[in-house]
């Protein structure tokens, strides 16, 4: 998902660049001081989350579980997914400095979209509808998110088109993994602090 | 690939502490992220091979003189997402040029291969400098220096409190991951481990919440109105002027570049 | 409340510097944790807690500086009955309280930022804020530390510049919620003797018999929602 | 490595179920925290591990499940030399690890999934799995807890709940973490009761003297990174 410095031509830089600081923009406008604390905190988790690998056939793929982000933050997502994508690259050196927009704005907006989208399911009454919500937005998430990425690439020259059309399918198992996780996740927050998802995030 | 990431998890914290003091250190923090930013500019826009490989030889120049540890550094390059790493295999059999070779009916390129191997001493050359300038200093400095940069008050506060408690959280899934293992769990592909990882993902939220409940609390205990404080002094100094400058006029030279081969 | 305690005269002149009266308090979805709790802090007291897991000791202090709101009962801090948040505000500056886990007390990048945490929003300047807190640390023998960062410390460090961040604020009574929790011995006996030579009022809550002998002018024991005065050494209860 | 241990007949024919032979271990950043340790646990003993906050009793346990792996030293298994995961994982299955704080071990919404997770892991059928659990609370004495959520349980409750899904997998050895830390009298006494009446033998942490005498077989104090037999009662140490 992270997308390395020097792939994409300067439209599409410039243009993750600037949604994703209207993204980040609105986000701080919602967020309060008083919330710092609780979306630094939820920002390091998905952090974490980005180190749960889970085996794949012969190889291994990580969670990314922006849809679940988005559903507990809302537009929130997009500063506390900035953050936490400007870290890895400096200290892990995942993606690269100058795609940061883009990478931000092609995790971020599917978080945003997701929480429009499941706000209500997910405040369902029953854990058990409630998490099949929770796994839809997980596995929306992905696939926006793939969508997003092949045309970011698809965009960005002839060559890469053939590339782009091979995200959607590779990020078919990665979409169904992070479906289940999202409803286990989901299931139990609901069955234990429902208080959590039930009361408003801002 | 999965053990060697795990392993730079561990090594998250350890980081600063494995440091070793360099002439870099005593730059001023705010000169280093700026001149990393331009140069990530100017490199990813440079068009041809040259400016981007002397990006490339002073990234490595600066990786030499920061002490940074090369195996380590270098495994942290080679992380790159195995779908980037694809794409760069394929751009050689979908770019149109001159052929090389042709297998089974495709025909890799010349303009192809130049332009794979251009956005991988492109992105390498961005990391390499961002380990050498930025990633040497802890990630609080880093945080005061963006504040010094006009970076948004709240941005900067909440990747502080992001690095803060990231350790903390990362010790608390390491130990719920143990138990998980004490109990014959074996990651497989299989519904029973997402069923129990996303179990084990959910509790993290539920804990890192109520933690953040009683961070708040603390804070309120504190006499908290609303409003958060950094202390620091940040001065420029000679060292940070002679650093600048010259790394201002390599970027320059690199621009220079870029436009004279325009002319050819 | 009247009260025997050995050692001390009987006479007591100065008003309680924290009392409470009457306070109960539940959880939603459980039975109450505190029933009907008196309590009344003097000057220069030292009053250990005790009390099971879950008997709700944390949750008492939490009320005492108004983090949680009571139901039912009354908190009169240095004089005042406290009801609002900004009462309950003034009286948290001049209570401090000690966190059970440090790590949620020390949210601050660095260990100057965090002690000068108090000071700023107290409304002194950087420069006072500043002079305040190195003079804290000096205090606690934590020179040198102003400028390390605060997750990279270890526990018993950790606690002792929570103490410092608290102790900047000159609070007038110390809340100190399982201070020696995760220390090792050494780390113990520097606290016991730091604590034993500051002039506040204390109330501790400790599950470490030996610490709180040590520090103790009078134990209180916290079981089943009651708190009542402890019985003289470890006699046994049915 | 030779014993005379009191109580019990020196004639040992069985092979131990675990055994240490030369074990070392070492933080990186810090100095060693285990030094050539030595140790044999055989059938229906139950030996507990002294030893001050820090001193590496944890990291010991972990080590013998290879939660963490040794640079130096053997760990064998029921007559097997454990090296990789695989083995490990062998091991594990028989070898019932409980943490030293049970929040750590209880990451499922209800009583039932976690007692579970052990057996699904082994490769029983959900229905078999559900049938061992319900059994072995049962067994427990906490019938009924079964729907409960683990999040709200007291500390006691939760302790049992964290042995329950560690006996439910019938390991051959238990290995307890401080499984008394921050429980009450009564749940203690009840624990007490508990494991006495288990036939596996037991390698236990703990700091709390009454509970250790109670349930000891055999003693041994870990310090500085060694390993040695406690003497007889309490004998000061200069
Ligand atoms: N947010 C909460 N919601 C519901 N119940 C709670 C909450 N916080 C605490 N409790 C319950 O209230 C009771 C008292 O909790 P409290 O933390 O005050 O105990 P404590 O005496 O401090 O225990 P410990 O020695 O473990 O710190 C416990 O039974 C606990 O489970
Ligand atoms: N992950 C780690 N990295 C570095 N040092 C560690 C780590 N875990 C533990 N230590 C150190 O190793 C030593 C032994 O730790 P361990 O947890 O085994 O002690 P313990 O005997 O179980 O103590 P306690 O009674 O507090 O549980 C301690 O000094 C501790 O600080
Ligand atoms: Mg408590
Ligand atoms: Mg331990």
């Amino acid at each position: 998902m992270h997308i390395v410095d020097g792939a994409l031509s300067s439209p599409v830089l410039i243009t993750g660049a600037v949604l994703t600081v209207i993204g980040v923009f609105i986000g701080l406008k919602k967020m309060d001081y008083d919330h710092l604390p609780l979306v630094g905190v939820l920002a390091s988790v998905f952090f974490i989350a980005s180190y749960i690998h889970l085996p794949l056939g012969f190889s291994s793929v990580h969670l990314i579980m922006n849809g679940l982000l988005g559903i507990l933050l809302g537009w929130v997502a997009f500063p506390a997914l900035l953050v936490a994508l400007l870290l890895q690259v400096i200290f892990f050196g995942f993606g690269g400095l100058l795609v940061l927009g883009v990478n931000t704005l092609n995790i971020a907006l599917p978080a945003v979209i997701i929480y429009y989208l499941c706000y209500r399911g997910i405040r369902h009454e029953s854990a058990k509808v409630a998490a099949i919500w929770g796994a839809m937005g997980g596995a929306g998430a992905i696939i926006i998110t793939s969508l997003m990425v092949a045309f970011s690439l698809a965009l960005s020259g002839e060559s890469f088109v053939l590339a782009a059309k091979a995200v959607l399918p590779a990020h078919i198992p990665i979409m169904i993994i992070e479906g289940f996780v999202s409803y286990a996740a989901v299931y139990l927050i609901h069955t234990v602090k429902p208080e959590f998802i039930t009361k408003d995030a801002h | 690939m999965s053990q060697g990431l795990e392993h730079s998890l561990t090594s998250w914290s350890g980081q600063a502490l494995k440091h070793q003091a360099s002439w870099i250190d005593d730059i001023d923090a705010r000169v280093r992220v700026v001149c990393s930013g331009l140069f990530a500019l100017v490199v990813v826009s440079s068009q041809y091979f040259v400016p981007a490989l002397l990006g490339l030889l002073c990234a490595f120049l600066l990786v030499k003189s920061s002490k940074l540890n090369i195996k380590r550094t270098l495994r942290r390059v080679v992380a790159m997402d195995l779908f980037m790493l694809m794409l760069i295999c394929v751009l050689p059999f979908t770019t149109p040029g001159d052929a090389i070779f042709t297998v089974f009916g495709l025909t890799a390129s010349w303009q192809g291969l130049f332009h794979a191997l251009l956005i991988t001493v492109k992105a390498n050359a961005v990391l390499l400098v961002l380990f050498s300038l930025v990633a040497t200093m802890s990630a609080s400095t880093l945080g005061h220096a963006l504040a010094h940069l006009k970076v948004p008050d709240k941005l900067v506060h909440l990747m502080l409190f992001m690095v803060r408690y990231l350790d903390v959280i990362s010790q608390e899934y390491k130990k719920m991951r143990r138990a998980m293992q004490a109990r014959a769990f074996v990651l497989r592909t299989n519904r029973h481990t997402w069923k129990s990882i996303g179990y084990l993902f959910g509790m993290l939220l539920i804990r890192s919440v109520e933690r953040a409940e009683r961070i708040s609390d603390a804070m309120k205990c504190r006499g908290f109105c609303g409003r958060y404080y950094l202390n620091d002094e940040m001065k420029i100094g000679r060292v940070d002027v002679v650093f600048s400058v010259t790394f201002l006029c390599f970027l320059g030279l690199l621009i220079g570049l870029n436009v004279n081969d325009l002319f050819r | 409340m009247l009260m025997t305690y050995s050692g001390k005269p009987m006479i007591k002149i100065a008003p309680p510097l924290i009392e409470i009266n009457n306070l109960s308090y539940a959880y939603p979805r459980r039975g109450s944790v505190l029933k009907d709790v008196n309590f009344a802090l003097f000057e220069s007291e030292r009053v250990v807690i005790n009390g099971d897991n879950g008997a709700g000791k944390t949750t008492l202090l939490h009320l005492i500086v108004g983090l949680k709101k009571a139901k039912q009962g009354d908190i009169v801090g240095f004089g005042e009955i406290c009801k609002t948040e900004k009462q309950f505000n003034q009286l948290r500056a001049k209570a401090g309280l000690l966190f059970q886990d440090p790590d949620d007390q020390l949210f601050c990048p660095t260990v100057l930022e965090d002690v000068m945490f108090g000071p700023l929003n107290l409304g002194f300047t950087k420069q006072q804020a500043i002079e305040k807190s190195l003079q804290t640390l000096n205090d606690l023998g934590m020179q040198g530390f102003e400028s390390r960062i605060t997750h990279q410390l270890s526990g018993g460090e950790k606690r002792m510049i929570t103490l410092a961040s608290v102790l900047v604020m000159e609070p007038k009574v110390l809340i100190l919620d399982e201070p020696t929790n995760a220390l090792d011995e050494k780390a113990k006996t520097r606290l016991v003797n730091v604590l034993q030579a500051l002039p506040q009022a204390m109330i501790i809550i400790s599950h470490d018999k030996l610490f709180s002998d040590k520090l103790a002018t009078r134990q209180l024991n916290l079981k089943d929602g009651l708190l009542t005065e402890q019985l003289a050494a470890t006699v046994a209860v049915a």
